[in-house]
Parts: C-alpha cells; sequence; structure tokens
C-alpha cells in the first residue's frame, strides 16, 4: 500500500474475509475497551470470496441495531469497502471513523461504568 | 537572471491561501495558454502557475491583470490545476499586501461605496441621436439598499486597506 | 411562473435594452416578476481584488431573494455566477455563513442554509421553465434570418457547480432561437469569449477579440448574433463602432441582439418596445425600426 | 506441548526500522510470556535471516515463529518454507505486519508507530501460542488452458502453451482472431509490416493441433477453481455452417447491403456477410444479424444463392460449450479513447480531424483508400498536425500515459515524410516519451527528418470554411502563441480498459485497478498473476503496452500457466473451515451460506450432518460466523485466535 498517513491508534486484525468476522468478536472488541471497530471488506459486487461482504454488511447492520438497544452508539461499528488499490480510500476512511469515535468520547466500557 | 526569494514573507501567505488549490499539479502542458485569449497582454497561465512554484512573485505581476477570468483554462486544464483561480487568489494576496489594483477596480469600489452600484445609472444615445435615460424610458426607478450606512460601514470593514488608501 | 428579479449594475445602468426587453416579454409570456425593492452590486467584479467583499455583496442579495420566497431570476451572466458561486461556497463551508451573518445583521439580513435559492438565468426561464413548445405558441413573426449564439463565458462555467447549460456542447441558445423561428447552427468560434473581464486593463485587445469573433461569425454566413450578457452585448454591440476603428475594417459590423429582444421580435412586438432603438450595431438591417 | 516461540523483527532496510525502533520492539518482545527469543533483523527475508531463524529453531527448540516485517502477502510463503526446511510445520507461522500498517503510514509519528508494531507482535505472539500444525492439500489439475482473447496477446500465450503440450482453448468475441495489431499498417521503430509479422503467427494458431479455436465467441460463466475451472462459452450463430464455408466470398459479392467496416474504424463498407479483413482467421463468413435483409426484413437470400457449397444456413442457433482447463489467460485487450469526448477538439464535427487509429487505417495499403493519406475531399494534405495525450493524462477522462502513443505519432509522421518529405508534419505534445529499445534512436530520426515539434498542445480547433484547421498552440520552447493552419489533424487518442472487462471482472472473481485494468497480484514480482490462483492476465488488458511488451508479457503468462499445471497437481492452503459433527445440528444454515457450495449434507451417527468438502472450499470463514452452534472452526484463523488477538489488542 503507498505511504499515506492516516491515524496511528487503529489497530489490525487479519481475515481472509469480512465475513469471517462474527458479530460476537465485535463486541468482545468494545467490551475489551477499543472506542471502535471497522470491518473493511471488498466493493459490493467486487468480493474476493464471491459474496462474503454482503454477508458481512447484514450482520454489521443487525450488530448496529442490536448496539442501540444495549444503549451503546451504534456509531461506534462501521463498516465499508476498500479494495486492495484504494491507499487513499481507505486513509479516508479511517481519518473520517477515528473523528466521529472522537466526537462520540471513550467508550463506556472500558471505564468500566458498565458491564454486559 | 530571476533570483528565487523563498524567504519572502509575501509568499509563505501566499502558498498559504492557495493551498486549497493545486497547482503543484501542473506539468506544463500549456493546453491552458493555447486557449487564452491575453496571452497577447502577457498573462502566460502555465507560466504564471510555474513562477508561483518557484516563487518568482515579481515575474508574476507582468500579465496578472490581464487576465479576463473566461475560466476557460480551469475548464481544459488535464490536470484540474485550476489556473484561473490561482491567479485570482494571487490578484487578491497582492492587494491585500498593498499592491494598488488597476484604476478601474478602485473606481467600481469607490462608486459601490457611494451608490451601491459600480456606476451610477448612464445617459444613452439612441438611433435618434437623442440621450435617454431610466427616467425617458419609463423603468421604474431602482432603490439603493435600505441601510446604506450599515451596508457602508461593512464595506469599509472589509476593504479597510483599500479604502484607507484611498481617504489620503 | 413567479420570479423575483435582480437586474445587477450592468443592466440598470447603461444596458437598458436588456431589462426593457424582459419587461416586455417575459409577462407575455406568463412569467410575473416581482422586484427586489433595491439595487446593488452583486460583487463579481470586485472579488478579483478583494473576495470577501464579493462573497458579502452576492450574499446580501442571496439573503434578501430569500426573503421573497421564489426563484431569483437574474438575467445577467457576471450576476449568475456570482450569485451562484457565493451559494456554493456558503453552503460548501459552515464558517462562510457564520462570517456573512455577522455582517448581515446591521442590515437585518440573514442567510439561512436551510433554504438556498434557486437562481434562474434568462436561457434557464425561456428554455427550462417556459418550455420551446409553449414559446413556439407565441411566435406571430418567425425571424427566419440566421442567428449566431453566444452564451458567454459565466453560465457555462466553471464546472463544479450547476451551470446553465454544458460547458463544452451547450445547445439551449440554439433550441430557443430555432422555436421562434430563427437558422442557427454551431460554428468554430462559439465559445470564444469576448473578452470583458479585461476591459479595465486591456481595452484595445478586448476590442480586437471582439471584432475577431464578429468577423468570423460574418464569414460563417450570420446576419446577426445573439447574447444574453450585458457585458458580452455591450463588447459586441455597443463598443462595435470603436472596433471597426481599431481593426480599421467594416467586416466587423453586425447586428447584435439580445436574446429576449428576439423573442419579443418573433412574438411580433414593436421593435422599439423592446429597446432594438438603443442597439449601436446595425439591426435596423434586419429590424424596421 | 508448551509454546516455543521466536520473534523476528525485520528492519526491511530503513523502510521498518527508519521509523519504528526495531530493536527496541524486539526487546519488548522478549518479555511476552512462551517467547524463548527475540532478535530484530536488517532483512529478514534475506538468506542470512532465513538462516538466523532456522538456527534458533534448531538450537532453542523453537515450535512457533512470529514475524513482524511486511504485509504477509509478501513473504508469507517465504517464511512457511524457510519453516519447513528446518523440519517445523510451516503454518506454525504468524506473520505482524509492522510496515503497510505501522511504519509506511506513520512515518511522521515515530513514537506512535513504534507502540502500534509493539501491540502487533503482542497480538501476533498471542495468535501464535494458539497455532496448530496443518498439512498441505494436492488438488489434480486439468492439463488445459482457456485463453480469452485473440489480440496478439492471447495468439501469443496460445502458441507458447500449446507447443509446451498443453491444451489451449482461444476465445475471440470477434469473426476473427488478431486483435487491434492486425488493423495496423506499420510497427515502430522498425517500420516493420504489422500484418506480415502477426498473419503468419495467425495461422499457426489455425493449425495447432493442440489449440481448440473459438472465434465469434464469448465466455458467459465461469466456476470452479485454480486446476479445475468449468467454463461455459457461447458460440454465437455465424449463420454460415463454418464446415462448409470455404471462404470464397462469393456470398459477398452478391450480397446488396452495406454497412460501415468496423476493420477500418468506419472508413470503409462491408457487407452484411462479411469477413473483417482478407487474412482474417478462421476465414469463415458470418452474416452480421442486425443488417443482414433477410434477418431483419424475411426477404433476400442472395447469399444462399451464390454460396457453391450451401453453406449458409439461417436455422443456425447460438451454441454453448463447456470445457475443463486449469488456467485461465485473460488477454481481453483495450479500446481507444473516443475523441468525441472532448468536443473542443473538434473529432466528429470536423471532417479533417481524425484519430491515430484511422490514419493507421488511411496509410495501410489494404485500408480504405489502398494506402493513400488523404483528406476528407480526397486530397493529399500539405500539412498535418498531430496532437498528442488526447484523452490521456487527463484526470477528466483517463489519468494514465498510453504508452504508445508518443511512438506511434512518431511512427505515422515517418511514414509520412518518407512518403513526401514536403509534407509539413507538426507534433504538438506534452512529454515526447520515447522510452524502449531503438525509441530514442527514431525519435531523433525524425527530428532530423524535420517534423517540427511542438511543446505544447491545443485548447481547441477551429475549421476554416474551405475544410483547413486552424489553431493555436502555446510553444514552451520559444514562449510564443503559434498559429497553425493545416490540412489534417490527427488527435493520437489513448488507451483504455474493453468494453466487457467489467463482466470478466465479475465472472473471474479478480480485481481492477483504479484505472479499470485488471490488477496483478504483485506489481513487481507477480505481473501476470491474478489473486485468485490460476488466473493470469496478457497485454492490454493489464494496463497499457506497445507490441513488443505485449508479446513478452504474455508469454510470461503462459510461461506461468505452464509451470502450474506442468506438475498435475496443485498444493493448495490447508485453511479452510471443518465441522465438529458432535456440535453440529444439522440446521443446514452454513449450506445456504457457502458461496463455493463447499458444504454437504452427511450422515453421522444416524443423523444429518453437515460436511465441508475440502477441495471446494476456499477458506472465507463466512459458514464458521454464521453457525448458531459454533460446530464450525476455520484454521489459521480459529476463534480462539482471533480473541486472543483482540485482548492482547485491546491491552493497555
Amino acid at each position: 500500500m503507498s505511504r499515506i498517513e492516516y491515524p496511528a491508534n487503529i489497530r489490525v486484525i487479519r481475515v481472509m474475509c469480512s465475513s469471517r468476522i462474527d458479530p460476537v468478536h465485535v463486541l468482545y472488541a468494545l467490551k475489551s475497551g477499543a472506542d471502535g471497530v471497522l470491518v473493511s471488506g471488498c466493493h459490493p459486487g467486487d468480493c474476493h470470496y464471491i459474496n462474503g461482504n454482503h454477508r458481512a454488511k447484514r450482520r454489521i447492520i443487525l450488530l448496529k441495531e442490536m448496539l442501540k438497544q444495549l444503549g451503546l452508539e451504534p456509531e461506534r461499528v462501521k463498516i465499508d469497502w476498500v479494495s486492495a488499490s484504494e491507499g487513499e480510500r481507505f486513509t479516508r476512511i479511517v481519518k473520517e471513523f477515528v473523528e466521529e469515535l472522537k466526537k462520540l468520547g471513550p467508550n463506556p466500557l472500558r471505564e468500566g461504568i458498565w458491564e454486559v | 537572471m530571476l533570483k528565487l526569494n523563498e524567504t519572502d514573507r509575501l509568499l509563505e501567505k501566499l502558498r498559504e491561501s492557495v493551498a486549497t488549490l493545486t497547482p503543484s499539479v501542473c506539468y506544463s502542458c500549456a493546453r491552458c495558454s493555447s486557449g487564452c485569449v491575453m496571452v497577447e497582454a502577457g498573462c502566460v497561465p502555465h507560466s504564471i502557475i510555474q513562477l508561483f512554484r518557484l516563487g518568482l512573485l515579481n515575474e508574476i505581476e507582468r500579465g496578472l491583470w490581464s487576465c479576463c477570468q473566461c475560466l476557460k483554462c480551469d475548464a481544459r486544464c488535464p490536470q484540474e490545476a485550476r489556473p484561473a483561480m490561482l491567479i485570482l487568489a494571487l490578484r487578491n494576496l497582492l492587494v491585500a499586501h498593498g499592491s494598488a489594483p488597476p484604476k478601474g477596480y478602485m473606481v467600481m469600489l469607490e462608486n459601490v461605496v457611494r451608490y451601491a452600484t459600480i456606476q451610477q445609472p448612464q445617459e444613452v444615445m439612441n438611433k435618434d441621436f437623442d440621450f435617454v435615460s431610466r427616467n425617458t424610458l419609463g423603468l421604474p426607478e431602482l432603490g439603493k439598499p435600505a441601510n446604506m450606512e450599515a451596508f457602508r460601514l461593512n464595506l469599509k470593514k472589509i476593504a479597510s486597506n483599500l479604502l484607507e488608501v484611498e481617504e489620503k | 411562473m413567479k420570479y423575483t428579479v435582480f437586474w445587477g449594475c450592468m443592466i440598470a445602468t447603461v444596458e437598458y435594452g436588456y431589462e426593457i426587453s424582459v419587461r416586455e416579454v417575459f409577462p407575455r409570456l406568463g412569467v410575473e416578476l416581482s422586484e427586489l425593492g433595491w439595487n446593488a452590486c452583486c460583487g463579481y467584479p470586485l472579488m478579483q481584488v478583494n473576495s470577501k467583499v464579493w462573497l458579502y455583496l452576492a450574499s446580501r442579495i442571496l439573503a434578501e431573494a430569500q426573503r421573497f420566497g421564489r426563484p431569483l431570476f437574474v438575467p445577467c451572466n457576471g450576476c449568475h455566477i456570482s450569485l451562484c458561486e457565493a451559494q456554493h461556497l456558503l453552503m460548501e463551508r459552515d464558517e462562510m455563513i457564520n462570517w456573512v451573518n455577522e455582517l448581515l445583521k446591521d442590515e437585518e439580513l440573514r442567510f439561512d442554509s436551510g433554504n438556498p435559492v434557486r437562481i434562474l438565468h434568462t436561457i434557464e426561464v425561456l428554455h427550462d421553465e417556459i418550455g420551446l413548445e409553449k414559446l413556439k405558441k407565441f411566435v406571430v413573426k418567425p425571424l427566419g434570418f440566421k442567428v449566431a449564439c453566444h452564451y458567454g463565458c459565466h453560465i457555462l462555467r466553471p464546472t463544479d457547480y450547476p451551470r446553465v447549460d454544458d460547458a463544452e456542447s451547450p445547445t439551449k441558445m440554439e433550441a430557443i432561437l430555432e422555436a421562434i423561428g430563427a437558422k442557427t447552427s454551431d460554428y468554430p468560434e462559439r465559445l470564444e469569449c469576448c473578452g470583458a473581464g479585461a476591459n479595465v486593463v486591456e481595452p484595445e485587445l478586448v476590442a480586437r477579440l471582439c471584432g475577431w469573433k464578429l468577423k468570423a461569425v460574418k464569414a460563417r454566413g450570420f446576419n446577426a448574433m445573439a447574447t444574453s450578457c450585458p457585458a458580452c452585448q455591450m463588447n459586441y454591440d455597443a463598443k462595435q463602432d470603436a472596433i471597426m476603428q481599431i481593426m480599421k475594417s467594416s467586416e466587423v459590423s453586425l447586428p447584435v441582439f439580445y436574446l429576449t429582444q428576439l423573442v419579443g421580435l418573433a412574438m411580433g412586438v414593436e421593435p422599439r418596445r423592446l429597446g432594438l432603438d438603443l442597439n449601436k450595431s446595425p439591426v435596423e438591417d434586419l429590424v424596421d425600426l | 506441548m508448551k509454546a516455543r516461540i521466536g520473534v523476528y523483527v525485520c528492519h526491511c532496510g530503513t523502510n521498518i526500522a527508519g521509523v519504528i525502533d526495531a530493536e527496541e520492539v524486539a526487546k519488548y518482545a522478549a518479555t511476552l510470556p512462551d517467547v524463548v527469543v527475540a532478535r530484530d533483523i536488517m532483512y529478514t527475508c534475506s538468506d542470512p535471516g532465513q538462516n538466523t531463524i532456522r538456527e534458533d529453531i534448531e538450537k532453542h527448540g523453537l515450535n512457533r515463529v512470529v514475524i513482524a516485517a511486511c504485509s504477509p502477502k509478501m513473504h508469507e510463503n517465504t517464511f512457511r518454507k524457510t519453516l519447513e526446511s528446518a523440519g517445523l510445520n510451516p503454518y506454525l507461522l504468524e506473520i505482524a505486519n509492522i510496515r503497510e500498517q505501522a511504519s509506511w503510514p506513520h512515518f511522521r509519528e515515530r513514537e506512535k508507530a513504534t507502540e502500534k508494531a509493539k501491540a502487533l507482535v503482542r497480538a501476533a505472539v498471542a495468535k501464535a501460542k494458539l497455532l496448530e500444525p496443518l498439512e498441505k492439500r494436492e488438488l489434480m489439475v486439468e492439463k488445459s488452458v482457456l485463453v480469452i482473447g485473440g489480440g496478439v496477446a492471447g495468439i501469443q500465450a496460445a502458441l507458447d502453451l500449446a507447443e509446451a503440450g498443453l491444451k489451449v482453448y482461444l476465445v475471440e468475441k470477434s469473426p476473427s482472431i488478431g486483435g487491434h495489431m492486425a488493423q495496423l499498417n506499420k510497427t515502430f521503430p522498425t517500420i516493420d509490416c504489422s500484418a506480415c509479422i502477426l498473419t503468419p503467427r495467425m495461422v499457426d494458431v489455425a493449425n495447432h493441433p493442440n489449440i481448440t479455436l473459438l472465434a465469434y465467441s464469448e465466455v458467459v460463466k465461469v466456476e470452479g477453481y485454480v486446476g479445475n475451472f468449468e467454463v461455459t462459452i457461447l458460440k454465437k450463430a455465424r449463420y454460415v455452417d463454418e464446415e462448409l464455408c470455404a471462404g470464397c466470398g462469393a456470398c459477398a459479392d452478391a450480397c446488396p447491403r452495406k454497412v460501415p467496416n468496423e476493420f477500418d474504424v468506419g472508413l470503409s463498407k462491408r457487407k452484411a456477410i462479411y469477413v473483417p479483413f482478407p487474412q482474417a482467421v478462421p476465414l469463415k463468413y458470418t452474416i452480421d444479424p442486425a443488417s443482414c435483409l433477410y434477418m431483419k426484413y424475411g426477404r433476400c437470400k442472395l447469399c444462399v444463392e451464390a454460396c457453391p457449397r450451401g453453406a449458409i444456413n439461417f436455422d443456425q442457433k447460438d451454441e454453448e460449450v463447456k470445457v475443463k482447463v486449469g488456467a485461465i489467460i485473460v488477454a481481453a485487450g483495450f479500446k481507444t479513447f473516443d475523441a468525441r469526448r472532448i468536443p473542443s477538439l473538434g473529432y466528429g464535427k470536423y471532417r479533417n480531424v481524425i484519430t491515430g487509429l484511422e490514419l493507421e487505417r488511411l496509410s495501410n495499403a489494404s485500408g480504405p483508400t489502398g494506402g493513400a493519406v488523404l483528406t476528407a475531399s480526397g486530397e493529399k494534405p500539405k500539412s498535418i498536425a498531430f496532437i498528442q495525450c488526447v484523452g490521456s493524462r487527463d484526470l477528466k477522462y483517463n489519468s494514465w500515459c498510453c504508452r504508445i502513443g508518443c511512438m506511434a505519432t512518431l511512427k505515422q509522421a515517418f511514414l509520412i515524410k518518407e512518403d513526401d518529405p514536403d509534407t509539413e508534419v507538426y507534433v504538438c505534445h506534452i512529454d515526447m516519451r520515447t522510452a524502449g529499445k531503438g525509441y530514442e534512436e527514431f525519435y531523433r530520426k525524425l527530428r532530423e527528418m524535420g517534423v517540427r515539434f511542438i511543446h505544447g498542445v491545443p485548447s481547441e480547433l477551429f475549421e476554416d470554411s474551405d475544410g483547413k484547421l486552424m489553431f493555436k498552440v502555446f510553444d514552451q520552447a520559444t514562449c510564443h502563441m503559434i498559429e497553425l493552419k493545416v490540412d489534417m489533424v490527427v488527435l493520437q487518442t489513448g488507451l483504455e480498459p474493453a468494453e466487457d472487462v467489467e463482466r470478466l471482472q465479475k465472472m473471474l472473481n479478480v480485481s481492477l485497478s483504479p484505472e479499470g485494468f485488471f490488477l496483478e497480484a504483485h506489481p513487481k514480482l507477480q505481473p501476470v498473476e491474478a489473486s485468485t490462483r490460476g488466473i493470469f492476465f496478457a497485454g492490454c488488458c493489464h494496463s497499457p503496452k506497445d507490441i513488443a511488451e505485449t508479446v513478452a508479457h504474455a508469454s510470461a503468462a503462459a510461461t506461468k500457466a505452464i509451470t502450474l499445471l506442468s506438475k498435475g497437481k496443485v498444493a493448495v492452503d490447508p485453511l479452510t473451515a471443518t465441522i465438529n459433527p458432535e456440535v453440529c445440528s444439522g440446521c443446514e444454515i452454513c449450506i445456504g451460506i457457502c458461496p463455493y457450495r463447499a458444504i454437504q449434507l452427511t450422515e453421522y451417527g444416524g443423523r444429518r450432518r453437515a460436511k465441508i468438502v475440502d477441495v471446494l472450499c476456499q477458506g472465507c470463514g463466512s459458514c464458521v460466523a454464521a453457525c448458531p452452534s459454533n460446530a464450525i472452526e476455520m484454521k489459521g484463523f480459529t476463534e480462539k485466535q482471533i480473541l486472543a488477538q483482540i485482548d492482547a489488542l485491546t491491552e493497555g
């Protein structure tokens, strides 16, 4: 990827396809104190694994609904599409997401205010 | 021999204010200048971009005010470098830093402060060689802004440097 | 169709032919025009020396227009780009709105970003609002002669917000002229600028530029030229004598009309009621004054 | 067995160490639980780097290796081999990508980058602890290859493959192979006749026993995976029996219908029954149903009467052909930029503004004018101006360089000057790009021949009433506006992705670069491979190329396919899903989810249970996340491993 800067406070976990991501992983990350979780996959219609990204999208949308019910900001979870050649797009998405999370403030789960 | 005045503070200001424009992407294909109607008057858009990048501001001033802002260069530039916008920004900044704009602009500005329009309604000659005015043509009077005082104050606030110079 | 009209400086102080013909023609086509109540500079020429002056002047017109709740009809190309660009800038950047509204307070005006103004140019009113089919119904004297369209730069460019027609292949003006029975066609010099923006510093070069285009239009077999911008009209029409002197040539002599004057003629309006006696170019070659 | 982990932090020269304190990261790694040895190494992928790892495995009895370096896409395989050679299962490796994910994007924040690198290493160690040895799978492969596209790239690839003994299916959508090269007159810089060097190869294709040529056909469906693709090809009806047609042309002589000839870019006419050009391969006539009078109006059939062999058959139907292949080479070519999109240059409006490809046909002896370059009024132009980069290097259209426009113009200028040295030739250019063997020399020659180069491009063209073209161009060499009036203007239009690229991309499940060309797996080291195994790219569908580069690229693609298929089997990653039948409830949710239809129902202990078909599973993990019983596990990306990574990354 090209050397384009993005905020240094994101940590990456590699999976082969966004559809490998279980909503449980996202909840687990939030519970463990991550301020937000970005799920990034191939563009719709351009999935390396045919249609895994659609599955991932459906799961994340449902998860966001659940977060609402739990009283946690659904904006803490985001799914977006970035192909291997779109360094600039990735950077933009990460920057925007980090900005959004900064506005939301720290994850209440981290402060131990809450228990799931 | 041209000298690079990299340390010029004005240049820094200029760079800052045109940061949103992208003159750095120009690679001098000269499509802008080839289509420019004011090249004859010393306005060569791609040269202006290059002079700006090299910091040769004194060279830029020549020809800068000839641009007629038809925006053709902006529309045709293959790299979207927007030469006309750069020229506009440079004009603004030179004026802001004390360089006098061509007289015609000052006349318009003073008239706007005085009458709200760039000039007062003129008498014009018709085909019968009679002078006619809005009134004789039956055109209604177009008023001035309701609060001319506030209008003038605002303009003086915004364009203080230009208008003060004039008052002296 | 009810619009608020903003005339701007050039039309209201010297290019009366445009105002007269609009006032004569538009009501006949079912357009109701209400006045803004005052006239003031749209800021466009002053953008060159101080963009803030421009933004202030343009915003106050937009703010005033918002009060009327009608689309704003702007017959001048310069005013059109000025107001469109100012609104584009205001809608994009909140800090601009705050700056402008701070100034407008003293004038008891306020720009409301939730209520953008629909800004319409003459060509848009005739082509998009009234429509060609309706326009054709008013034609009683199809023009018959061949007219070259001169759009003027500022209703076509820039390309980063919507303009009146396509920047490289506009068609609306030709369509209007054909609807009123004129002949027209594309010609290579069609999109060339009249140079009005440089009148302040390079009047002679601008004159030669206009002369070159008039000559080309004539050589290509057109009987007249139509404009829809007071600055362009002034260059091609009012300055034609000066151009002839500078170019030392009579080949540049050509009738130049406002688009609305031609529409009026086709509708059977008496030429003087369209301000045609104010045109400096030899319009009498085609029209009985 | 207790995990004994070795951690290697790579400097990657200054790529990583220029930003990240590799030594500190290594020191930190040494403090992590189960880490036995941690080192920083200048180039871990180099021989000495790999040797260090091997020695450590032996000396310290390492049973897991963590490498903090570049993207796993770069060197995961390299290091797996390192482990294997040291007797360790290659899947006991975990890579922390501290280059693309830390040193590159955070090069201005050294401390934060180092912190991030530590976190990524911590996560990799946490995952490594839970890694399990996996066994590679081997698949049998079909020793045959599908080549999509019959231009010079497809022809070259097909011949190379066929010579190597592989069975080749060459699919071309138009009635003849040959592609753009068949349309060209001469080739630069040697001025070889394009057809003379291409047509013998076309004939070779037709005659080669290992090549099945499917012209006038399109690939409509691709299923399967590396080594075992199942391809459906639609063979369009020619309405002419290929077996019977002898290519005599009596039918075309009789056909009354004339339509613009695509091969001559519309500069000449062809009949409704036609061959695109006389040297077409296969030399079989085709009826174009859109223009055939009989097919449109039900009357005519003059061709049927004329054909001495009764080859014409209006009842012919499109036909589906299914083939099995082990690899696919995509050689789908390009299209030229439509100059109408830039109205200011007057193409389509002014008669004497033509494109480079049109000039190619005009100057070709087999072209519409028999090789004479003529203006619209049929006269020989006394002056010609070339305008470069039309639709290229332009953000509004195609941002990239077309790579061949400069040389194509030089070649065309050469032919014009050679024909008549008195013809004035102007070239308006941005930069002249003539990198290539013998290219710069050719450029020099053209300057010697008196071609006038103008450093600048015009903004617009005007047509004078005499049909001549006038334009102004600002020449940077003289700093003057130059006004020109010429008889003909040639727009050297750019190259862009072919029309059906997106259809192919979806069908083949491969990626496109932002420009819309096919994206290779690695720009330097895998220039012909798709990221989907078993698929290769050749020629201009991958990026603009001249003929020499296209041929080299096509041969490279063929070689890669030959290498892949030569052993008769391929090893594939063991990173597949597995289902624990004890836990599975047989709900079948996973079956509907799997995009590869790799899950089947089987009997287990008298009950219906889902089971993964190993060879079909591609390891996406879709089913794992969907399984409500947590019965599915993903090798290499297990639930425990992922949660351990999350724990490690959210720590601190």
